[in-house]
């Protein structure tokens, strides 16, 4: 079993308004038998936090094209992306790139 | 390039002297700026403020392109265009208040959209190239134009209160298809005219890739190759965040690149670069 | 502070539109920034950019003081002066360029240093103060009267490559003298003539400002209340410093004060507040 | 003994010029019967670090006036100033106050 896994998880961009708008969410992750990977998170923010049109964020088992995903800063490209193994304290962020100007 | 140029005259002397004396620019750093040519992309809430602190710092040329003219609702944010230049070409209006700042700057202004045709040849003809457009389909265009012509590309965006700003294509880092590998969902994507924007937001982005701009045509190097600076104007908060090295499977800056020449960028993205109502009607 | 207003007009909704749709702002926080007056300490550097945002967004008074004339040399980041206002008052110049800019916005030039004199009655006509000014002697001089008057201040600075912004005054806050109850010795203050600066440093702390006078005069409240933001240009690095809060013993804003009517700050600081050259001749 | 401390100390706002121009230095401060502060790291700075014009940074015990102190980015006033016992990689920021515009 892993220990429960506490984040800070962080949206901006506009991603934040399909959280009714909060851009910080302090978040426990349950125990469970695996350990806590960006993929297993997903699923845990779809039924977890994500109140309505799944679609604008989610796209199959990853992120929509347009949205880029931050760990403790860090493009999650350097980190492993859905396979990252979250540590406790970990900060994620899910930035909507802007195109205005 | 323009023509290298050996000194600077006693005029210049005197008018860039608050900048001459940084050793970090010097006069070899200011006839690099005098002989930089840069394009901007969008005159309008990013393009105004960053086509300012250039043509003020004194870089040899500035490209202007936009399509649209002045409307009212550009002056809370777009502070090169005044009231009387309402319905007026941006390009031009922009070229004719950086005049009055500093006359020694050339101005191309070009009272067109950049156009997959054409892009590529505008492209080659300019130094470094500032993103300052409000739409998917040409962020798109202006990068794949850049890769394949080889120039650095110093991107902002802003939308409500927040604002991002990265440096594409500089000294090996990324493009912004190894970011943006695919396009957002045309219906994901919020434009300044329903999402709204801050008028100053646009002014801190804009001013930072002004930055940029002269700190890479002057020598200095920047700051955000590899790297996007976020705002959050409400926090006050800038965070620089680490971004990917460039993509070996890039599609056009990769190791076999299956983008060889500009494609019609509103049918990838399923949106139009020019419409003030985006969604393309297929 | 001006009239209340209960609505805005069609013309200034299309105007504002971009802004208005933030759910931040809106409509009451439109009214919040026509009622506004800005007392803006300075036309150069800072507040060119800080008063082009303002009257872009609709405060509703802006107050422009500056002794000064334009020179060549302030051209290469003064973004409001154009070349052929070379010669004239900056304070003049700057409402002229802000008047194409935004005419519904009211305009006052002071074309006078701040002086302890009068600088009291003037920042009790204003709701918020910027301090966009160059010298030691101003510096403590605007804050006295901000203390003394109960206004907030949102001080700017900027040199070489470098700038800074604290909110002083504000909610409870430290005020300039909390942080500094001593002047720095004359011979350690480098001005931009002798240190130079980057334009576009000054253009980014000047809409740094900018935002955060219109966060507090819509009601959104201030990011750098006992915070400064400090800025790297070379290094394209922002960071957020914790200060100290307000202290008891503070002369002016204390809770026994010994500063109860302005002083001499130029006899303070050892240094002048409107000489190119600096220092005092005592 | 106190052990050995290791610190990232800056200089910035022109503070970084009397000290070659340099804004960051990693510097470890040797064993000494009693822990270090700021006050004998100021001592320790003007022996081994400042070359010359000490009394443009540093006056009486303290550093002159205009020189902001910031331990770990927060006001050295919040910190105990002078009194301040230094920890192993702290980041101490001495930022010289600017005044130009
Ligand atoms: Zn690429
Ligand atoms: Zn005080």
């Amino acid at each position: 079993m892993a220990a429960p896994v506490s984040l800070q998880v962080e949206f901006g961009g506009g991603a934040e308004l399909l959280f009714d708008g909060v851009k910080k969410h302090q978040v426990t992750l349950p125990c469970q038998p695996e350990p806590w990977d960006i993929r297993s998170l997903l699923k845990w923010i779809k039924q977890n936090l994500l109140k309505e049109r799944p679609e604008l964020f989610i796209q199959g088992e990853s992120v929509r094209p347009g949205i880029l995903v931050l760990i403790n800063e860090a493009d999650w490209e350097l980190m492993g992306e859905l396979d990252y193994k979250l540590q406790d304290q970990d900060n994620v962020l899910f930035i909507s790139t802007l195109h205005g100007g | 390039p323009l023509p290298a140029r050996s000194a600077l005259s006693a005029a210049e002397i005197l008018r860039y002297s608050r900048q001459l004396v940084l050793p970090e620019l010097g006069v070899r750093g200011q006839l690099r700026l005098a002989r930089s040519s840069v394009l901007v992309v969008g005159c309008g809430g990013l393009g105004c403020p960053l086509a300012q602190y250039l043509a003020a710092a004194g870089v040899g040329r500035l490209g202007l392109v936009d399509h649209d003219v002045v409307e009212t609702s550009n002056l809370q944010r777009q502070v090169l265009h005044g009231e009387a230049r309402r319905g007026r070409p941006k390009a031009r209006s922009a070229a004719a208040a950086l005049r009055r700042l500093n006359s020694a700057v050339q101005y191309v202004p070009y009272r067109a959209a950049l156009r997959p045709r054409s892009a590529l040849r505008l492209v080659r003809q300019y130094d470094i190239v500032a993103d300052c457009s409000d739409n998917v389909p040409t962020r798109y265009l202006v990068s794949d134009a850049c890769v394949l012509a080889g120039k650095p590309l110093v991107s902002g965006s802003a939308l409500r209160l927040e604002g991002q700003l990265v440096v594409y294509n500089y000294r090996g880092g990324p493009c912004y298809r190894c970011l943006f590998p695919e396009p957002p969902p045309p219906d994901t994507v919020t434009n300044c005219a329903d999402g709204g924007v801050l008028g100053v937001v646009t002014g801190i982005i804009g001013c930072m890739q002004a930055l940029e701009v002269l700190k890479i045509a002057s020598g200095m190097g920047s700051s955000f190759n590899r790297h996007m600076l976020m705002f959050d104007a409400l926090e006050g908060r800038f965070r620089n965040i680490k971004l990917r090295p460039r993509k070996a499977d890039c599609a056009v800056c990769g190791d076999r690149p299956s983008i060889t020449c500009l494609q019609d960028y509103e049918a990838f993205c399923g949106s139009s670069a020019t419409d003030k109502c985006r969604s393309l009607r297929l």
